[in-house]
């Protein structure tokens, strides 16, 4: 309880990491609690497409007349199911494997770095592509799934180099010295000390997915789903003209604002975050 | 005729604005540096002392700012220098070395060429007039100059790292050398042999000192004049000999029973732990500590006052009103017991 | 009475920087050391840094396994024992590290820190037993009271309460000996003694052995007035007795040269100008230790004959000195 | 430098690389429903053969036989990788992956290396001056630009630089490497056709990396700013410049070296959208109509390419760091 | 050479244009006699001279092949080419072709050329209908039909869809000979319905014939080799530079010297641009109606014309799978669809049919199907009250949740599959899953990879799967839609039964009561010999089409182009561009068609330029 209100307090501390937080509760309000206020109509209203911002279309509508907004606050919840997915998948295999490669040394720290660095080698994007094709998408769960299998390596690395040199720090000799278990030191003395870490990436690797995912779908090679932000976008510049109706702008602009802000809220709040967890940094 | 202190240091306060209070990391210091004497100050680890060294070449650490005072520097005003002077004083007037020497120097850059673009950077010469000097200097410094001016600072050892930043402080021929902490992470042959070194040079060419520690044995064997600083403050000020005689303070005479001594079996540990430099006490900052403290020390912060020409000391026991009462602690001359 | 623990000829090796084609360069950071430790004992391990003070204090801490020698404790090969036995020798030596920070898991508090080992070596059992226990012993090591700390992370304590902190950490599993590696040298100078004092206190009253690193021969003698001091060179034990014996004769012109260099908080003493009775100043390379005596690059009595042979350490006078000219080295005072 | 430390590094580079035929082998044998059987059926059922006569040409284009156990399929591959053959394209069937790769690789590599250089320059500059004042705009000016170019996928930047610059105001062209009605070859008219072509596609690459590389370096120079030296240099009396320049940014680089080598790497392969966009004959290019047509075999081919490109990048960034950096010299 | 106006003269400078919308006087403004539009094709190093390697050889195929005819899509209409005239002599077809027509590398276009083309390419829809092909001189086809063969006119149009002049002898020698060989060995099998090559088994002599095609196909010159107007130059990724082939047999028909494509990439955007800065003088494409208006408003040299494409975009159901099997439950979704709202989102310009599907595009019913059997077929327009009824009627209910339950009292859940990358499918394929879902029947787009979807669909995996549908490609006669519709693609999306045979299994009553079998009647259609017997039989299969709803049609695709009346002139209806402000609309008169399908290369090839109507101005 102590710790959670120290949590809070470290963040309200910092402008940007407030803002950030407010950034992103305001987005996962919108993505649980924004379908239930807003209802979607998606009936098509060819006469009405492409309007402006007004009392009842806080955002205009899209090329078919339906309102642009009602889109936005409905596509976040795929969004932000499909990051927060894929941080989860992609930080359980690289925590893992880097903690346990740190840890264990030797050979099988070997192998595991020689493949994390053969996966560092090869560039992610094609390989997503490739992934993609392999592994049909169909639901979050399998997108996830494909944005994760090229994600974790950078991360096991850096994990990894984590564990090593806290690993050589005096308190997990100590540990050693009073004969506590494997278990004890991974779970009750490492794990607490890359939890700021661990947390920040989910944050930053969220944000990365979404930007994978769009390249997805811009590709063509994930599910149609409109009510999502990449397919909005892809739809607003690809293939319904919104770039060429000045009208359109907004329609545009909605999906790109609404991402480029969930990043914002992100990183704000990473940067706000790795004070609060971090308990050597808040004096 | 020169005046006798190179500097005089009056009312000084150096401050921290932190998220959660301000540190006063120096309070009202007045100090004169008095010309070709080496002074020392020592005082716990927080205390104030580097702060205040780096006041004198006005580079205190952000976020400190100095709040109030003035350095006069052989009769200029510090705190009134332009940018441009400043930069020129820095080095050619004031050197120092660092507390820690070992990350002094620029990793990436041959030594030699570190020598070289300071001494450009303050004085036109000839690169090979520059080099016979720090050759010379490096000499003095007991160090092999063809070996070191090649080297990148990470090919040398600890001991030969800080006899380059002691070679360093020579360059420009300052009126003043700082050395903050010269040998704290170097064991004690290396330490005795840079000392050697280092009371060679003061006795070769003059330079006036300023020796900052928290080893009172190191002050004893190199400083004539003594300053103690508890929490920011100037709490004593003296000759070394008498200060190591009869302490005045009750935070001097801790320290030096503190120190365990190769001579002495005795030694009596200070109570307490040092304050939090966010959150000092009020009145006396050592008053919690103190086996003297009396009421009036919780309330009131002592003014540093001078007891005879030498030895100044900021404690109630000697101020005005309780002077009488310096008996009821016993720091009279000790019998050594050799 | 038996030793309590008992080191023979160790030898620690260690490997150099890597070098895949290149060839593996050594660093022999022990050489056949001897060292006998009774109960209740206190052993100053002093010499200049890099010397291997550490690495026997890892060694005897089972950290590092010795790549040669035997260890013995309470008249037990440890390379031998059972798990039983070994569980018993884990908890009964343990250690004290310089850095207290370092030593603390900065992500958990000091109640954590301090009931996990005796929660896992069942000392105790419950929270609640856990709790008063770990209150027992913060008063033990002067931390009082004891609920001030409980809830506390490291970075809220201060350096000496830290250390304090760590001993108590050490006696939790009522260990025989307790290694302390330079347990004061990043504490302000004014609690120190408070540390060392604490250390001799938990020394006497409870029966515990210390082993003392430290390179400052002032805080060793401080503690270890009644016990046994031994100095480090090179990886070698070369001197070997009791503490006052030594410190009022040192033998090895080592040992000679470091007591010249300790400054005194004396400024009559301190400012007259010592000369080291050294040749040199710079410690050999360690990977390429001299040949013969350690010593002899920066002794200045040395011989032909140090280069070449390696003195044994050989009882003197009551004390154990391994060089060739014992009796030829001066005699040594403060105020040579 | 130290010559068992370029061996070492040599040999471990050589295992990725052998790792990665692997790797890449493996994903190809993955594809679904085995797109070699799926290739096969295809040109059993086009060109009126055997499927056994199918599985044997197909084995031909793409290096190794299907049917065959799978660690002489592997040793058939390699050994064909080894005499330099990548295979041939799935899609079109004369054209080997080698052809496309050195058709496609130099414009790549010009793009991305002027575009890297620029970014990089203005990066650094930038960087460095962030963490120099701290309390300056440029701090919060080039966060949020950074935040939103990192935010926003880079082809939107290329299509909004195609809005404006080419549809809108028509000062450059629409798409293509250079004026196709220019003769090929080292003539000026050609090569300034070249440059007034790549610009666009140069500049969106700008564009995205400026911000990171200005956030690392100021990452990167602050640490160095607090770093001893840096404040000793100070009280030496060295002028600003000389310690932006000797001291910070000297040091502040050579952690960026590697990133150098990566963005590079990704670079290469990475580009797949911008160089559709710009229907610029790159490594993206052909990377995106293979995965848009199911080209395993280029596809295969020109991930391993570039995975073999990033190894020796890297190799050559370590080799670059410890010359950029005296501490690092390893070896016994 | 055929400019009509260019000897007109404006005293008026100012006046740049004359009513007719032609310059006068003035300095050519399309100097070089350049044609530009957007194309696609193979980049290099794929690009090949090989109209048969794998990739083609993209867009320009349109402009640099030939056959002896050309079928204008849409509106059927057969020219000669290299054809100069034909004659049906009992079951013989002569032909004469052209004696001026050559290669672009000079060597004459000769009935060797076309022997070659059927040999080696013998798998041909033509060849399954003759016994063999002739040459009696260099000039003279013959064509020996079997003797049930089909009616004079399908002849012509099965011709007409041959490339002819795409495998030159004097090229490819070897390999025709080589399979002339393998053919010659071959036996016939003597059975009629068993649709080979002239009549042959070649399940002998198949491995060797691969061989050839394989060997055949990596042999390409590096750009085509051909008889048509304009030959590929240069060839990089974004441009393609073709000039005017000197050998043409018609050359001065062909008013323009150079011809360059430009590929304007995946951004739609790229080409747009292309358009309203003049760079471009034709582009095939006819994008949203806002789209449309801004570049229309932007560039007022810019004309779009448009025409119906004859296929619809449409969905068909697979009716194997329950509830799917039920003929009213397939009725039932079908009137809960507001098909002008799909249209809406997929292409304003469409057109949305009363009927479910017919077999053949919409426009086209009116010609092939009887008034009689017209006014029968059922009006599926929107009506969800009948949808509900009909559910009502199956026993299915729907709850306060407003979703149906069927019988069992389960809540369904469909699938609508679309190929992910067709365009023009997937917006209205959402909406058509949205308006299901708004019904009470939930349902979900599913947007599959076009790799597997087209294999999936025909598996049956999906329940309801899009693509064009009454599709009526190819030649125009109702032939073609309907075999479209009961065998292929959309046969198997729909699950028909097959026998052992391969042989479509469905025997269905039609409008009269009398049970047709479908396979027996589509296999008889091509050689019914007048248009009323044609009618007749697609009425009745139209009929059963609709009233069994195997599908529906969302709407009738619209497809056009732009053109750039500055620098081309002689555009379709050219008098009529201002009058229709530039958005031409469908063409009213079937010439006005005829003149705009000939046009698009997709349609009509080359027809533009080599009928001369096309020129520089
Ligand atoms: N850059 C800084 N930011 C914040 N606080 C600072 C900074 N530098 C010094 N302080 C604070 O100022 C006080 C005095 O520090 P200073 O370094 O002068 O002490 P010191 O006596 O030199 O100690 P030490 O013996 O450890 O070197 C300390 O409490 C410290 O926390
Ligand atoms: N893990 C290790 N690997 C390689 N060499 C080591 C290792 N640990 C110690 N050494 C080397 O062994 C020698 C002895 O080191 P040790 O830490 O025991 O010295 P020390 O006497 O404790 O020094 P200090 O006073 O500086 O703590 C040194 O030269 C050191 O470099
Ligand atoms: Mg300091
Ligand atoms: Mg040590």
């Amino acid at each position: 309880m102590q710790g959670v209100n120290h949590f809070f307090s470290v963040i309200f501390q910092n402008r940007r990491s407030t803002a950030g937080l407010i950034i992103l509760v305001f987005f996962k309000l919108m993505a649980s609690v924004g379908p239930m206020v807003f209802t979607l109509d998606t009936t098509v209203d060819y006469e009405n497409r492409y309007q402006m911002p007004s009392a009842s279309h806080w955002l205009g509508t899209d090329f078919a007349g339906r309102d642009t907004w009602v889109q936005v606050v409905y596509g976040s919840k795929e969004v932000l199911t499909i990051g927060a997915l894929t941080a989860l998948f992609t930080l359980m295999i690289g925590a893992a494997l880097g903690m346990f490669s740190g840890l264990v040394g030797g050979k099988p720290d070997t192998a595991i770095m020689m493949v994390t660095n053969l996966f560092l080698t090869i560039p992610a994007f094609p390989i997503l592509l490739m992934m993609a094709s392999i592994f049909s998408i169909r639901d979050p769960i399998s997108f996830a799934a494909v944005l994760s299998i090229w994600g974790w390596p950078g991360l096991t690395r850096a994990v990894r180099s984590q564990i090593i040199t806290l690993k050589e720090r005096d308190f997990i000799v100590i540990c050693r010295v009073m004969g506590m278990s494997n278990l004890h030191i991974i779970f009750k003395e490492l794990l607490p000390n890359v939890t700021s870490y661990l947390a920040i990436n989910f944050i930053l690797i969220m944000r990365g997915a979404i930007v994978g995912s769009i390249g997805i779908m811009m590709m063509g090679l994930a599910p149609y789903s409109p009510m999502n932000w990449g397919q909005m976008l892809v739809l607003a510049v690809q293939q319904t003209g919104g770039i060429f109706n000045p009208n359109g702008y907004i329609y545009v602009l909605s999906p790109i604002v609404a991402l480029a802000s969930f990043q914002l809220g992100c990183i704000f709040f990473a940067n706000g975050l790795d004070e609060a967890l971090n308990p050597r940094l808040s004096r | 005729m020169q005046a006798a202190n190179l500097v005089e240091i009056r009312d000084l306060s150096i401050q921290f604005p932190m998220k959660r209070g301000v540190v006063q990391a120096v309070q009202n210091v007045s100090l004169d540096i008095p010309r070709g004497k080496i002074t020392a100050l020592v005082g716990e680890s927080g205390s104030g002392k580097s702060t205040l060294a780096s006041a004198l070449l006005r580079m205190v650490s952000s976020p400190g700012v100095i709040a109030g005072g003035s350095i006069k520097f052989d009769g200029t005003e510090l705190l009134k220098l332009k940018k441009r002077e400043l930069r020129e004083y820095r080095w050619s007037q004031t050197a120092m070395v660092f507390q820690a020497a070992q990350n002094a120097l620029n990793p990436v850059v041959r030594i030699g060429e570190q020598f070289i673009e300071t001494y450009v950077a303050h004085k036109k010469e000839r690169k090979e007039k520059i080099l016979d000097k720090v050759k010379h200097l490096l000499d003095y410094v007991r160090l092999d100059p063809n070996r070191v001016l090649n080297a990148y600072p990470h090919e040398l050892s600890g001991g030969m790292k800080q006899r380059v930043m002691i070679a360093f402080s020579l360059l420009l021929d300052p009126k003043l050398i700082i050395l903050d902490e010269p040998t704290t992470a170097l064991d004690v042959i290396t330490q005795e042999y840079i000392f050697n070194i280092l009371m060679q040079i003061h006795k070769d060419l003059g330079i006036t000192m300023l020796l900052l520690s928290h080893d009172i044995a190191i002050v004893a064997k190199a400083a004539d004049q003594v300053g103690v600083m508890y929490a920011g403050n100037l709490v004593e000020v003296g000759e070394t000999c008498d200060m190591f005689a009869a302490p005045k303070h009750p935070y001097t005479s801790g320290l030096i029973k503190a120190a365990p001594s190769l001579l002495t079996e005795a030694a009596e540990p200070i109570a307490g732990s040092p304050p939090n430099m966010l959150n000092t006490p009020a009145g006396c900052k050592f008053h919690p500590r103190c086996k003297h403290a009396m009421e009036m020390c919780g309330r009131e912060q002592p003014p540093l006052l001078s007891l005879d020409n030498q030895t100044l000391v900021a404690c109630h026991l000697h101020s005005a009103g309780h002077g009488t009462e310096g008996g009821a602690y016993d720091i009279a001359a000790k019998v050594r017991a050799y | 009475m038996t030793s309590l623990l008992k080191l023979e000829h160790i030898s620690m090796c260690f490997d150099g920087k890597k070098s895949l084609l290149g060839e593996r360069k050594e660093v022999q950071a022990l050489s056949d050391v001897n060292l006998e430790i009774k109960p209740g004992e206190i052993v100053a391990l002093v010499g200049e840094s890099g010397c291997g003070k550490t690495t026997l204090g890892k060694v005897i801490t089972g950290l590092h396994r010795p790549s040669k020698g035997r260890m013995y404790f309470e008249g037990k090969d440890i390379s031998g024992m059972n798990a039983s036995e070994l569980k018993r020798y884990r908890s009964s030596v343990q250690l004290v590290q310089q850095d207290s920070y370092a030593a603390l898991n900065p992500a958990r508090t000091i109640y954590h820190s301090l009931s996990a080992p005796i929660l896992h070596h069942n000392k105790v059992k419950g929270s609640k037993a856990a709790k008063a226990k770990v209150r027992e012993l913060l008063e033990t090591v002067g931390l009082a009271p004891a609920d001030l700390y409980l809830d506390k992370y490291p970075h809220q304590l201060s350096g000496g309460q830290r250390q304090r902190v760590l001993l108590a950490r050490a006696i939790s599993l009522e260990p025989k000996i307790i290694v302390a590696d330079e347990p004061v040298s990043m504490v302000d100078v004014s609690m120190r003694l408070s540390i060392l004092n604490l250390m001799a206190e938990l020394n006497r009253n409870m029966g515990i052995a210390f082993v003392y690193i430290t390179h400052d021969l002032a805080t060793a003698k401080y503690i270890a007035q009644s016990g046994k001091m031994a100095v480090v060179y090179l990886g070698r034990i070369v001197e070997f007795g009791k503490v006052k014996e030594l410190l009022s004769e040192p033998k090895h012109p080592y040992l000679q040269a470091l007591l010249t260099a300790v400054p005194v908080p004396d400024p009559v003493v301190a400012k007259r100008l010592k000369v080291l009775p050294l040749r040199s100043f710079e410690m050999p390379n360690v990977e390429d230790p001299p040949h013969g005596c350690g010593f002899h690059p920066r002794c200045p009595y040395a011989n032909v004959r140090c280069e070449t042979h390696l003195p044994a350490l050989d009882d003197y006078a009551g004390v154990s000195v391994a060089c060739h000219h014992v009796k030829d080295v001066p005699v040594w005072s403060l105020n040579s | 430098m130290n010559k068992s430390f370029v061996l070492r590094q040599l040999a471990a580079s050589l295992l990725t690389v052998f790792l990665a035929m692997i790797l890449t082998f493996v994903l190809l044998r993955l594809t679904p429903g085995s797109a070699i059987d799926a290739w096969a059926r295809g040109y059993a059922a086009q060109y009126n053969v055997t499927l056994e006569k199918a599985y044997e040409q197909v084995a031909l284009m793409i290096n190794y036989n299907p049917k065959e156990p799978i660690y002489e399929q592997f040793i058939t591959y390699v050994s064909g990788l080894l005499k330099g053959n990548l295979g041939y394209s799935m899609v079109s069937q004369s054209v080997s992956v080698n052809e496309i790769i050195a058709s496609a690789l130099p414009w790549t590599l010009f793009v991305s290396s002027i575009a890297l250089f620029i970014s990089f320059t203005i990066g650094i500059f930038l960087g460095v001056q962030m963490a120099w004042r701290r309390k300056s705009l440029l701090e919060p000016i080039v966060s949020v630009y950074s935040i939103l170019t990192n935010a926003v996928p880079d082809f939107i930047f290329a299509i909004l630089l195609l809005i404006v610059f080419s549809y809108g105001l028509g000062w450059f062209p629409i798409n293509g490497a250079y004026d196709p009605f220019l003769d090929v070859g080292f003539n000026l008219d050609f090569i300034v056709s070249v440059f007034y072509y790549a610009a666009l596609p140069i500049l969106t690459f700008v564009i995205a990396m400026i911000g990171d590389w200005a956030l690392s370096m100021k990452g990167s120079a602050v640490s160095v700013i607090g770093e001893d030296y840096v404040e000793a240099a100070r009280a030496r009396g060295l002028p600003d410049s000389v310690i932006m320049k000797k001291y910070v940014r000297k040091n502040a680089i050579i952690p960026l070296v590697t990133q150098m080598a990566m963005a590079l790497g990704g670079m290469l392969g990475g580009a797949i959208l911008v160089e559709n966009l710009f229907q610029y004959p790159g490594m993206g290019y052909y990377m995106g109509n293979a995965v848009g047509q199911r080209d395993y075999t280029v596809m295969q081919g020109i991930l391993l390419f570039i995975a073999v490109t990033m190894v020796f990048a890297n190799l050559i960034a370590d080799l670059i760091y410890s010359k950029l950096d005296p501490r690092i010299k390893t070896g016994g | 050479a055929c400019s009509d106006s260019a000897s007109k003269s404006s005293v008026n400078s100012n006046t740049a244009q004359t009513k007719d919308g032609i310059t006068s006087d003035r300095p050519a403004v399309n100097k070089d006699k350049m044609f530009r539009m957007t194309g696609t094709w193979p980049k290099p190093p794929l690009y090949q001279g090989n109209l048969y390697a794998a990739g083609g050889v993209g867009i320009p195929f349109h402009y640099i092949y030939e056959g002896l005819f050309q079928n204008v899509r849409s509106t059927d209409k057969v020219y000669n080419i290299l054809a100069e005239s034909y004659e049906h002599k009992g079951n013989q077809t002569v032909i004469k072709l052209r004696q001026n027509a050559k290669w672009n590398d000079g060597k004459p276009f000769t009935s060797k050329d076309v022997w070659a083309f059927y040999t080696l390419n013998h798998g041909v829809e033509v060849t399954h209908y003759v016994k063999s092909i002739e040459y009696p001189d260099d000039y003279t086809v013959i064509f020996n039909w079997f003797d049930k063969s089909p009616s004079d006119e399908v002849k012509i149009k099965m011709i007409g869809q041959d490339m002819v002049a795409s495998i030159p002898y004097h090229i490819y020698k070897a390999f025709v000979d080589r399979d002339a060989a393998l053919l010659a060995k071959a036996k016939p099998h003597n059975d009629p319905n068993k649709k080979t090559p002239y009549g042959l088994d070649l399940t002998q002599i198949a491995e060797e014939v691969g061989k050839v095609w394989q060997d055949f196909m990596k042999s390409n010159p590096k750009f085509p080799i051909t008889t048509g107007p304009f030959m590929v130059k240069k060839v990089t990724n974004s441009d393609l530079l073709m000039e005017k082939n000197p050998y043409y047999w018609n050359l001065e028909n062909i008013h323009f010297d150079k011809f360059a494509m430009k590929d304007p990439g995946p951004d739609p955007a790229a080409g747009f641009a292309l358009l309203r800065s003049g760079k471009i003088d034709y582009m095939e494409h006819t994008p949203p109606k806002d789209i449309l208006d801004s570049i229309l408003a932007a560039n007022e040299d810019l004309v779009h014309y448009k025409t119906f494409d004859p296929a619809c975009v449409g969905m068909i159901f697979n009716t194997t799978k329950a509830p799917f099997n039920n003929v009213e439950f397939r009725k039932a979704l079908i009137y809960a669809l507001d098909r002008e709202k799909l249209r809406d989102v997929g292409n304003i310009y469409g057109e949305v049919p009363k009927t479910a599907l017919t077999g053949m595009a919409p426009s086209e019913t009116k010609k092939w199907v009887t008034d009689d059997v017209k006014s029968k077929l059922t009006d599926y327009s929107y009506n969800p009250e009948k949808a509900a009824e009909i559910l009502n009627k199956l026993g299915w209910s729907k709850g306060t949740d407003g979703k149906w339950r069927d019988p069992q009292g389960k809540l369904p859940e469909f699938i609508i599959a679309v190929n992910s990358s067709w365009v023009i499918g997937v917006n209205p394929g959402q909406v058509a899953a949205e308006q299901l879902t708004k019904f009470g029947i939930p349902t979900k787009l599913l947007a599959v990879d076009g790799s597997i979807f087209y294999k999936k669909a025909e598996q049956g995996e999906y329940q309801m799967a899009m693509d064009f549908t009454d599709t009526t490609w190819g030649t125009m006669f109702p032939w073609s839609p309907l075999r479209n519709q009961y065998w292929g693609l959309l046969a198997r999306m729909a699950g028909f039964q097959k026998d052992k045979n391969g042989a479509l299994d469905l025997k269905i009553p039609g409008p009269d009561g009398q049970v047709l079998d479908m396979e027996k009647e589509l296999q008889n259609m091509p050689y019914l010999k007048t248009e009323k017997e044609l009618q007749e039989i697609s009425s009745k299969i139209a009929w059963i089409t609709n009233e069994n709803a195997y599908g529906v049609d969302f709407f009738q695709n619209v497809t056009g182009f732009w053109a750039n009346k500055k620098t081309v002139k002689g555009w379709p209806m050219e008098d009529q561009i201002e009058a229709s402000d530039r958005n031409m609309m469908l063409g009213t008169t079937p010439e006005d068609r005829q003149e705009t399908a000939d046009l698009i290369p997709g349609f009509g090839n080359h027809m533009a330029f080599n009928q001369g109507r096309l020129s520089p101005r």
